[in-house]
């Protein structure tokens, strides 16, 4: 049976099940339970349901938040890690890159970090430079570290099982504006595979690649590209993007000989860069032109709205640069 | 201390001030004029009138996220601050960055923090350039009871107590960091933190301006003279939500109507009437700040919105 | 309390072959077969050993970034571990990460840190595990007195102190971190800082292995029942340089003399004999310590070095 | 007048220049000072010099040691930052991403952050997973700060003056194999502008863009190479890689069509996927083949010389992966 669920409260039923399950599954962060019940009310109501063993309201500390989930995954329980606002990780970097990361590889398969941290990213109503950040490529390129960015609540839940269950800690990145949109998502018990891409829109004239909510922005530039110039673009969500899933992006650039690749991130070595180095080494021989990355300008995420969308890319600066590329 | 009744005047006018800037901005969020998360101090106005008041032209400040009514008592130019939340081109960082994170050169607002418990290390940037240059001035700290849980706070305390730095660190204590709190986050009075490092302490009442005021200007002449740091905590309370027009009801209905009763401005006027400051210049008083904010909107609202400009990029 | 003769005698020989254990990696590095940074504990190994022996099979242990003592007392096979900071295939993580950074899950060491003040936060989370599980271990969490600087300690204090952590931090002071004497960095006793977060603690003569072990132990046995931390300050000093082949003269001459003089080994030595320990006993424990350690180092020396696997790559 | 200085004390000599030229200047660290003096020697001496006004040792707190940096800066001074080592910048890491880089984006040009962060980095004598890293990819993707990586004493001294003198906050990495290797140094002052690649060697028939350490594993490759294959690399030292000489690379690939980039950090979104990327965006149709990136392997840096050898390119595997990408 399949409802419709927004993608909150698919995490939230991810959650709930998985801490349902196995009493070693907990959520621990700032106002995640009671009082505020989760800064975009993801975790709201699992407090009253699990109560003070599995949903913990901490201090504002993230760095001993994040300790919280290396510790006890050390001992083997199976940690979620909120940090309210993905921007602040960088309080909390330390635990990742030294820590979390190499855990496995220092002690040589002694211990597995089975260890969630989840990072509401991206931007949403002009929450300014310190809040609205999309920091993938930051995390993309440490090593012992997995990276997933689900973009519908069918991958929010699956994916969200996936990571709780996971031997390596995960980076669990959620965008703000995904939250409140619905979609499908069926009762049965089922998990997503790391590194398995989604073709997210088929099409035989353009490959895009499209990291987090740009997935969707791509969406709505392709179905004008559509209406436009009868363009078939064929959109891809790689839904980890470490693991990355090249051999369905290859499968597509063999059909369309054209990629592009879209984030919020900024574009200096971007998730863009590379995927567009992978895509280059691989299909050299079949790109028509070299891979193009749209991402965010250089710069602060403006709170102003205008200039927010002067510098992250919306489905009309899309669709134009498209046009561009293509000489439309 | 004696306050000349002037003074007296302007305090009650900064408070009312802050205050009906604090709901103008309700207003302009409700009809969709704001953008960005914003934080108001409604029921705070005591603790930033009686501070701002206390520093000195050539004094640092930096404010918290709910930092409003500590620019406007510093000097800030509300109106470029209204246009700065309203992310407008005239806003004191050309409508880049909203309430969260302001700048303000003029009055050495060296910055606002989103990142709560960034400001102590920053502060202490600050406090160690004011003594290597051998200035005059001192640096104040502001930050919320929960942002104290922070281990910068006390790397922050540390380094002002081992170098004598001369910065103030301002604690509003407003019992709760969102959702939570204080007491459930840490068993120890914030300033028996500061105690422990050797730095000067003192408590306030939050919603008594002149306190706040004369508490503040004693330690900060302290940390002038003396180059060495003080912290004091006031006891406070917002009366509305976290965020602009967040209502989430995590604090009982009796406590927030037990604060709303010591309302910092009510009490003061009250006070200064029965001081004899005839009624007739409160009223001038409230009937100034009512202009003066009417001005306020009218500025942000026919200010232009920015446009991205190549400075942008770095 | 009243320790048991073999007891003692077994305090002597771990401490003995901890010392020897050092000296034999200076050795090592002096004909280049040690890699990285090595720090050595020569000096301190009476806390080493009387906390060491005050745990539980089932307790989690973080030792420092100086902390071969650390885990030859819990129990570490100094096979292993001498062939780890050999960069050999048989060390306890095979070679990969050396003296800074083992792990020894047999022995549940959760590992060393070889980046300052990270223990903190690792063992709230390892304490929260045991609290959630109701499990009866405790986790024993070292760090040097330059450590207790970073804004982490005082969160994990924090963390300890609200939920009732049973955390033992334990605190190895010798005076130094790297070139800068503690009284430079901070103002406070360590000690007193956990204090202030109704931690109960404790201090110890970190020379003297009795009362370090009773300590140590009457410590953990509050934190096992209590289910709350405790933190002891151990004071000691370390007779070489901060890492193995350092000599820098930061440290006056007296200074070093004069601690030399409080050597923990020859003191427990002397003390043992006026108690009535025969002296062949004590000769039989050197001599045992001796043939363990060229034990010891022929298994580091005759173990091959590892390849690279593709388990290394993540 | 030139001499030959060792890299640190080139380094050394910068510092001290620009600090007699301008009080303002100081250098903040642990140990940098009086007792240790420099964990790597770099700044010893200068205590003795300039007294505790210019050269000031710290309790073991990177966070707030950046924040001296920081907040001395923002009222006007030009501190130099020094983290012990680069892996410890992760603990001050949110004073990088959300504040120093942004303060002249987000105050609208009000203040400019005229800071210097040292970071000694890169593998030297097995120091192992917390103290080997080669991080400088991690910050090429935050807007807002400058990154330079000096590889001889020349640049070492040039690029540092400048920095010191940079309106922006500039991430100033230094390889720990470089610290004791001389060249010459001029007496006369002199600053490097950034964003101005030095040609390490010339050569017509493959142009290597290597990154610090690599730029002389890189030449050591192209002597081998010379030898036994007559070839003729010619090999570019960036020498920033923020900003980013794009020009003289693609003078160079104009001549030679084949492009090899050489980083002592990881490849996945590594420094080599920007410039990669960059370079077939710009110069598709000069190249041969694709750009390949030579970089570390996905792991930690391990301690163990012999599995070291295995994650971080060295000449003779610079040597081989050359040879089997020309089918030598
Ligand atoms: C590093 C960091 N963690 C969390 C937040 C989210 N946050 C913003 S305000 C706030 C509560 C702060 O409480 P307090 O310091 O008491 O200040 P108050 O809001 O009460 O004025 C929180 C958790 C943040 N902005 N930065
Ligand atoms: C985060 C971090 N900062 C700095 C260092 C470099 N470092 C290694 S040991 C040391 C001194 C530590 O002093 P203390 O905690 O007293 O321990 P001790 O060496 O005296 O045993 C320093 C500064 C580090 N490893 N990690
Ligand atoms: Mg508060
Ligand atoms: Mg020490």
């Amino acid at each position: 049976m399949t409802r419709d669920l927004t993608y909150a409260e698919a995490l939230r039923e991810a959650m709930r099940e998985e801490m349902e399950k196995d009493k070693g599954v907990f959520l621990v962060g700032e106002d995640v339970g009671q009082g505020y019940r989760g800064c975009f009310a993801v975790s709201t109501g699992l407090y009253e349901e699990f109560g003070p063993y599995q949903i913990i309201d901490t201090p504002i500390s993230e760095n001993t938040i994040l300790g919280c989930g290396i510790g006890a995954s050390l001992v083997g329980m199976k940690p979620i890690v909120e940090m309210m606002f993905a921007d602040f990780v960088a309080v909390a970097f330390d635990g990742i890159l030294n820590q979390a990361a190499k855990v496995r590889m220092m002690s040589a398969n002694q211990y597995k970090l089975n260890l969630v941290i989840r990072l509401p990213g991206g931007s949403k109503n002009g929450t300014g430079p310190q809040h609205s950040q999309s920091l993938e490529s930051i995390f993309m390129s440490i090593p012992g570290i997995k990276i997933a960015c689900p973009v519908t609540p069918y991958d929010a839940k699956g994916l969200l099982k996936e990571a709780i269950n996971h031997e390596d800690p995960v980076i669990f990145f959620e965008h703000k504006k995904l939250y409140s949109l619905k979609g499908p998502v069926p009762e049965e018990e089922y998990k997503i595979p790391f590194g398995v891409a989604r073709i997210a829109r088929e099409g035989k004239d353009l490959t895009i690649i499209a990291i987090s909510y740009m997935v969707n922005v791509a969406l709505e530039a392709a179905e004008i590209l559509k209406e436009k110039h009868n363009l078939e673009i064929e959109v891809i969500d790689p839904r980890t993007i470490v693991p990355f899933d090249l051999e369905t992006v290859g499968k597509s650039l063999k059909k369309t000989n054209k990629a592009i690749i879209i984030e919020e991130g900024i574009k200096r070595d971007g998730v863009g860069a590379e995927i567009s180095s992978l895509i280059m080494e691989n299909f050299f021989d079949y790109l028509d032109f070299p891979v193009k990355r749209i991402a965010s300008k250089n710069s602060i995420i403006p709170m102003s709205p205008r200039l927010e969308k002067a510098v992250i890319p919306n489905k009309e600066s899309v669709v134009k640069e498209i046009e561009d590329l293509l000489i439309l | 201390m004696k306050i000349e009744e002037s003074k007296k005047l302007q305090f009650l006018e900064k408070m009312i001030f802050i205050r009906q800037f604090e709901y103008k901005i309700i207003d302009f969020a409700r009809t969709g004029k704001i953008y960005g998360s914003v934080h108001l101090c409604v029921g705070e106005e005591a603790c930033a009138v009686g501070t701002g008041f206390a520093f000195k032209k050539e004094d640092y400040i930096l404010p918290t996220h709910r930092g409003h009514g500590q620019a406007i008592a510093r000097g800030t130019d509300p109106k470029k601050l209204l246009a700065e939340i309203s992310a407008k081109e005239t806003g004191l960082c050309k409508g880049r960055v909203g309430s969260m994170h302001f700048f303000d050169k003029e009055n050495n607002i060296v910055g606002c923090q989103g990142i709560l418990g960034a400001q102590f290390p920053i502060a202490v940037g600050v406090g160690l350039a004011i003594n290597l240059r051998k200035e005059d001035s001192i640096a104040a700290c502001y930050f919320g009871d929960g942002t104290s849980n922070q281990g910068l706070f006390y790397e922050g305390m540390n380094f002002a107590s081992i170098w004598d730095l001369p910065i103030l660190f301002i604690c509003l204590n407003n019992l709760y960091g969102m959702g939570t709190h204080y007491k459930k986050t840490c068993k120890i009075d914030i300033y028996e933190k500061a105690k422990l490092f050797g730095i000067k302490t003192d408590t306030a009442d939050g919603n008594d301006v002149e306190e706040v005021y004369e508490k503040t200007l004693k330690l900060s002449e302290y940390i002038r003279k003396n180059k060495k740091p003080g912290l004091i905590e006031l006891y406070t309370y917002r009366w509305l939500g976290h965020s602009a027009l967040d209502s989430r009801p995590y604090r009982p209905k009796e406590e927030v109507e037990e604060w709303i009763k010591k309302d910092p401005i009510k009490r003061y006027e009250e006070k200064l009437l029965k001081e004899g400051i005839p009624v007739e210049e409160i009223d001038a008083v409230k009937a100034s700040v009512e202009k003066q904010i009417e001005e306020t909107a009218k500025f942000a609202e026919e200010s232009p919105f920015p446009e991205f400009t190549k400075d942008m990029e770095i």
